[in-house]
């Protein structure tokens, strides 16, 4: 017999502080779980702390979950937890970030997300000339992207003049790309890997006057969003959290039901731009988002 | 008993950021002989005998101590406070030094705690040996107290304890009756004289000439800093060591005053306050210009009746009038404000800030009087500027926290607090604790010369002869209540005593 | 009257285990499940590695010091772990190398503070960025992970029923009540904290005491370290954040005195069986993390101001 | 001898200055543009906010106490300013709003600690949460962008050079100053920290200096959120993470004694000034962000440690 999906309990816990990219993922959710009729979904978030995901997982599994949707802060961070809890019969469903043992995964590549941002640049300066970066390794996604845009780049004959670890938090971010700013005014683009750097970097470049500076960012968050379309960043990668949550439910459901779910669903990432960007403000308004 | 030698000090020299405390000072310590050492506030006392038994490092000189089985004098360095007790060297604090966060057994015993089953401390045994040790001071109290809720005369009591269960050879008493009263010196005093019987050597810090004469064999002088002389009691008299103190003789004001009180305006009425629950309540009078003395043995609740008319205690059904008018006070500043002040007893713990300066002690309750929030320096500095040259405080300056001060001239500080605030009604609770003899005087005329000008002064004070000397008037408390009232003239030693002891005033 | 003080007598803790009684019933009424054995357990070894880093924090703070380096060293206790547990397979050289790491920066943090007259703020607030930093460099932001599955078993596995870092901790619990309460040693302790000087006068070791006490920190920190961390499965850079936040919090709560002195080992627990308790339950009854941290910041007040009121006369 | 005694009289002060200006020498050396006028002005505007509060911090450590709520008020009177200028586009009203949200904040503290008499930290410890809950709650996690440009200009306009929280700066700096040093209400706030009973015995209304002293704070601090919110360019629930201790480290670096009774506001100055010529230099010749809080952690005991060194006989 078929379980109904009104049934299915559902815990939620996300790694990191909240932030637009988690809104729109936990919106996500909450959509999927009011059109299939999920009544029973509890969402955490645990602000950065591994020990507290980890606590939080259990006691959602105590708490008689079904199926966990989890948004790992470090894929090798919580594999005990799931493992307790697949072995207890909960289906563990990743999002962005995956981990061992989980049922099934949502993400977008985040190292292809590095990547992008990589080629983004190497066309941009042909090949060459100087940059800097604001990325970060303390959060598995972030760490990927590094990666991913590091490998691409130490190829070329642009040079990283400049890396400073501190996009975890907009505030630290700001600081030091204005004091990157200061050291190599002369730059011919500044990445950003995730929002916080994106606008960190955009904040000091304008009060450094630097109005053509080349400038990327990622996540299509209403500010991202608006900075493209102004044309104060040039370019940002977008994912789309939205329907990674929504996704994860109706994979969750699947599986309480019975139903294989796929391993692994990739929600595709794209570059948005000044040209395209009004799809993305389209597609977000859709999601309630509004860009100013 | 021949005079053995147990402790020499020579040549000791100690400097406090480059100002000579001591300067190549010297004394020798008998074995069985209570040894005085005397000298105004901030002679050095505290600090020799602070180097003695290893607190303070000297700067130069040499210590030496007899060695007990060779019978004879070696040189040692006594690094800290812990080789001083090995060594069979203990000292009353002039500054409690006790723990304020744990029992009287823990206090008195602190690592030194009787061990049981592994190592571990036998709780019970620790209470015993306390009981014990205090059943010797003559203090009845439970040793699990926590100390923190002790007056200053049942810390004494414990410090005194303390000292005394090391057994050790030289004891070390600086001030100890400066928070006792008759009734517990005495006690002392007789502790102090078993134990020199025992061949213990005693080193005795007063500003008390009556004690210095009555206890000690020989006497040390010094003065700024500098030895002056030892001598043996017998050959001197209080004037002989006046001088050598001083430099120069003392002219003991003869005590004036009771012409000046006003018995027409009474600026005080306190009525009907229970200072204890179930005592007898306490009703008095205090006249515009008068010294009133409080007299009493510890704990008779001179100090509880203060802190109710400071607004520190609840008042409970009592009532408190100021000349005429009947005043709510329920804090210290309701009270400040009525025009009343209070020289607490407990100068580290309720008079003092001991990291602020000396300037800023002075000024902390004179400056909620001023209109303006702004302070002026210049006037500020006139005002500490007359109470240091008044009061004779000897500092480096007056930027300097007070506690490295010496005790009486931290004493002072307070005083001068109190004074400069003006107010009509001044309690002063032991006032003169720790105050050598010449600026004690100097305090006396201070005093009068206010209520001249018009002040009004509760004097609680454990001294019998200041409390004589000074009062207009005595007041004698016993068990929480007033057992009786004598007038300057009529006051003896006996009545006031017999008083203070409950007994009914003819 | 206007006084801070924290009463000593027992009276706290009874009031906080009122609280955290409280607690449970209304736990147990909204979602039953709270009171099975499983939850227990799961609460039990939550409160684990915080309470055994509190039993050394209650004690730093009773000599009136402080310690800001628990997180880092978690962080970087469990990192050693992991990373010699990698190269040798070896569970007790791993153990041994990740206390070792613990006594050493307990030291460091004690000579500093005892020695060198930092404040303990200063010195452990240094040691807490350099350690992090540190951690990051070394690791370059990646986990370490081991095979050795009885390592894995100090943070996951089972004793009969009782998972092993309860265990610990239940040692930990004892050593600690043990140490302030029946040794001399204890006794050092709170006449340190509550008067440096006097306690130097009484011929007390202070700076023995002090460097002891980082030291004792160190490797109980040391031993939650590797909690944690086999508990997260793998070595994270990013392990015990804030960590000791929860120990100071939840030695305050249990009375601690900021200002030394006074305070209970078990009055620590209960604190940290307060927070446990209060996080668990609100999950089970689905709350939302936001309304979590707001309803815990009210109930720290209420439970501490219900205890210092009752208190003032 | 063994004392943590922290000198007062400027000494060290001027030794951090020392430290200072060695550290500008030192990257100026390593890269010239460091002395650039923008440059300078940079670092002036990074040390800006924390200076503001730090300001505040250190009347709240003279007191002593503490307040862990800072950077969760950052963040919520940035957002309340960045709300009500999203809504009525009046720069005005919303920093009157922002501002008003910090001294409610303060005065809550405040009244907590002074009248409730809980220990300041577990009062602000409550605060901190029970800010950061609501402002995620209320945010939904997002961040609040406004429109008027006037209201940014706080945290990134000029006036004539001088960046606007320079301004700003300079002027709590100089109340701070003025307040600790001249007025009746800081003799009030050392004496409170140095000894709350003979302070009560000198007739200083002890609970309303506390309260006070709580409000200033509030309001400096929200102050500082306005010129962190409008710096980032829109309200963040996010923001102002771990400012506290940014603050209380500049206060204890700047010779405050957490112990109460001590400390200067330009000393605490001198340790903002300290932590972001580090942080700026370090960045401007390339260092890697944890290497970074590696030296900064040495840096901080050995410029402290030199100090109480250099004092202890
Ligand atoms: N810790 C200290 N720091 C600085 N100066 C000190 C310190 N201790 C004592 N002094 C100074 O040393 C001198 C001698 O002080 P000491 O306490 O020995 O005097 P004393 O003879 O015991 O006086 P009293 O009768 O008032 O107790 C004083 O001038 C005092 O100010
Ligand atoms: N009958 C009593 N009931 C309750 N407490 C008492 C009683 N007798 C003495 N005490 C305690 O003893 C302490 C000493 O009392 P208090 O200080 O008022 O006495 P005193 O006359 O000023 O003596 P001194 O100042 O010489 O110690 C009080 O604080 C009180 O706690
Ligand atoms: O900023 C990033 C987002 O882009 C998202 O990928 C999740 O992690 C955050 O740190
Ligand atoms: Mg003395
Ligand atoms: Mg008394």
């Amino acid at each position: 017999a078929d379980k109904d999906a009104k049934d299915i309990s559902i815990g939620v816990s996300f790694g990191q502080n909240v932030h637009p990219f988690f809104v729109a993922m936990q919106k996500g959710i909450e959509k999927a779980c009011a059109d299939l009729g999920v009544e029973n979904c509890n969402i955490l978030a645990a602000d950065s702390s591994l020990e507290t995901q980890v606590s939080q997982i259990e006691n959602l599994v105590t708490k008689g979950s079904d199926v966990l949707l989890l948004n790992p802060y470090d894929s090798d961070g919580v594999v005990n937890a799931v493992k307790a809890a697949t072995e207890k019969g909960v289906g563990v469903f990743t999002m962005d970030v995956d981990c061992e043992g989980s049922t099934s995964f949502v993400a977008s590549d985040n190292k292809k997300v590095g990547e992008m941002l990589a080629d983004a640049v190497i066309e941009q300066l042909e090949g060459k000339g100087k940059i800097a970066i604001i990325d970060g390794i303390t959060v598995t996604s972030l760490k990927d992207r590094t990666d991913g845009f590091m490998d691409k780049i130490k190829d070329t004959d642009i040079e990283v003049v400049a890396e400073q670890q501190t996009a975890h938090a907009r505030d630290t971010a700001l600081a030091s790309a204005e004091n990157i700013l200061q050291a190599h005014p002369d730059i011919d683009a500044f990445v950003g890997v995730n929002e916080n750097s994106g606008m960190a970097i955009l904040s000091a470049a304008t009060s450094a006057g630097l109005s053509n500076l080349y400038i990327t960012t990622v996540d299509a968050t209403a500010e991202n969003m608006s900075a493209i379309r102004d044309g104060k960043v040039a370019i940002g990668v977008s994912q789309d959290p939205y329907k990674m949550g929504y996704t994860a439910v109706e994979q969750a459901i699947k599986w309480y039901q019975g139903e294989e779910p796929e391993e692994f669903i990739e929600v595709p990432v794209e570059y948005m731009d000044k040209e395209n960007i009004q799809e993305f403000i389209d597609r977000e308004k859709g999601y309630g988002v509004e860009v100013e | 008993m021949t005079s053995q030698t147990i402790v020499k000090m020579e040549g000791i020299s100690k400097a406090f950021a480059g100002i000579k405390a001591l300067d190549n000072v010297q004394i020798d310590l008998r074995k069985g002989e209570i040894h005085a050492l005397m000298g105004e506030n901030g002679a050095g006392k505290s600090t020799l005998m602070k180097i003695m038994t290893g607190v303070y490092t000297r700067d130069s000189g040499k210590m030496y101590l007899q060695n007990q089985s060779l019978n004879q004098l070696e040189e040692v360095e006594i690094k800290s406070p812990l080789v001083g007790q090995k060594l069979g060297l203990s000292m009353v604090f002039q500054e409690f030094n006790l723990l304020e966060n744990m029992n009287i057994a823990e206090n008195i015993f602190i690592g030194r705690e009787p061990l049981g089953v592994g190592q571990t401390v036998d709780k019970k045994q620790l209470l015993q040996n306390a009981v014990e040790e205090l059943k010797k001071v003559n203090l009845d109290i439970d040793p699990n107290t926590e100390v923190s809720k002790l007056s200053c005369g049942q810390k004494q009591c414990v410090e005194i304890a303390k000292a005394l269960s090391f057994n050790a050879r030289v004891v070390v008493f600086d001030e100890p009756t400066a928070s006792l009263s008759e009734k517990e010196s005495q006690t002392l005093f007789k502790l102090i004289k078993e134990l020199k019987a025992k061949g213990v050597c005693i080193v005795y810090i007063s500003h008390r000439m009556e004690e210095v004469f009555e206890l000690s064999d020989r006497i040390t002088v010094f003065r700024n800093g500098k030895y002056i002389d030892t001598v043996s009691t017998k050959d001197v008299q209080e004037k002989d060591i006046i001088s050598m103190m001083i430099g120069h003789e003392l002219n003991i004001e003869k005590k004036s005053g009771s012409e000046f009180v006003n018995k027409d305006k009474v600026v005080l009425e306190v009525k009907n306050v229970e200072v204890f629950p179930g005592a007898k309540s306490v009703n008095f009078k205090l006249y515009e210009k008068e010294i009133l003395g409080f007299f009493g043995l510890v704990g008779a609740g001179r100090t509880e009746l203060a802190r109710v008319i400071f607004g520190v205690d609840s008042i409970g059904s009592g009532e408190i009038y100021v000349e005429g008018g009947k005043v709510k006070i329920s804090s210290p500043k309701d009270a400040i404000q009525a025009g009343i002040g209070l020289v607490p007893e407990d100068r580290k713990g309720l008079g003092l800030i001991l990291g602020m300066s000396i300037k800023d002690n002075m000024l902390i309750s004179k400056i909620g009087q001023f209109k303006s929030s702004l302070l002026n320096k210049k006037a500020l500095k006139n005002i500490t500027g007359t109470f240091i040259s008044d009061l004779g405080i000897s500092l480096r300056n007056e930027e300097q926290e007070v506690k490295e001060l010496s005790g009486g001239n931290q004493q002072k500080v307070v005083i001068a607090k109190w004074l400069a605030m003006k107010p009509n009604i001044l309690i002063m609770d032991e006032p003169t604790r720790g105050i050598d003899i010449g600026a004690k005087s100097e305090i006396y005329a201070l005093m009068r010369k206010m209520t001249e000008q018009g002040m009004s002064i509760i004097m609680i004070s454990s001294e019998m002869s200041e409390v004589m000397q000074v009062s207009d008037r005595i007041l004698v408390m016993h068990e929480g209540s007033i057992s009786g009232e004598l007038t300057a003239e009529e006051v003896t030693r006996n009545n006031i005593m017999q008083a203070a002891f409950g007994g009914v005033n003819e | 009257m206007k006084e801070k003080k924290i009463n000593i007598n027992g009276l706290r803790e009874l009031l906080l285990v009122g609280v955290v009684l409280l607690l449970c019933v209304v736990w147990t009424v909204m979602n039953p499940q709270f009171l099975s054995v499983n939850n227990i357990t799961n609460i039990l070894r939550q409160a684990s590695y915080t309470a055994i880093a509190a039993v050394g924090m209650t004690m730093i703070i009773i000599i009136g010091e402080i310690d800001l380096s628990a997180g880092s060293l978690v962080c970087a206790a469990g990192l050693v772990g992991a990373v010699v547990c990698k190269n040798t397979n070896n569970v007790l050289l791993s153990i041994l190398a990740a206390v070792l790491v613990g006594a050493l920066v307990g030291l460091c943090n004690g000579v500093l503070c005892a020695v060198g007259c930092l404040p303990g703020f200063i010195a452990t607030l240094a040691s807490m960025t350099i350690l992090r930093g540190l951690a990051y460099i070394i690791t370059g932001g990646n986990s370490i992970v081991w095979s050795n599955d009885n390592f894995t078993k100090i943070g996951t596995g089972y004793m009969g029923p009782v998972p092993i870092p309860v265990i610990i901790m239940i040692v930990a619990i004892i050593f600690g009540v043990m140490l302030t309460t029946k040794f001399r040693f204890g006794r050092y302790i709170y006449a340190v904290g509550g008067n440096m000087e006097t306690s130097r006068w009484s011929g007390i070791p202070v700076v023995k005491v002090k460097i002891l006490v980082y030291v004792i920190m160190g490797v109980l920190t040391s031993i939650a370290g590797l909690i944690v961390t086999t508990r997260l499965g793998s070595g994270q850079p990013s392990a015990g954040l804030n960590f000791e936040m929860d120990c100071i919090t939840a030695s305050v709560v249990g009375g601690t005195s900021m200002s030394g002195g006074r305070g209970k080992v078990m009055g620590t627990i209960v604190g940290v069986l307060l927070l446990t308790v209060l996080t668990n339950g609100m999950t089970l009854v689905g709350m939302n993390t936001y309304w979590q941290q707001v309803l815990k910041g009210v109930i720290i007040v209420v439970s501490v101001l219900a205890d210092t009121r009752g208190k003032a006369k």
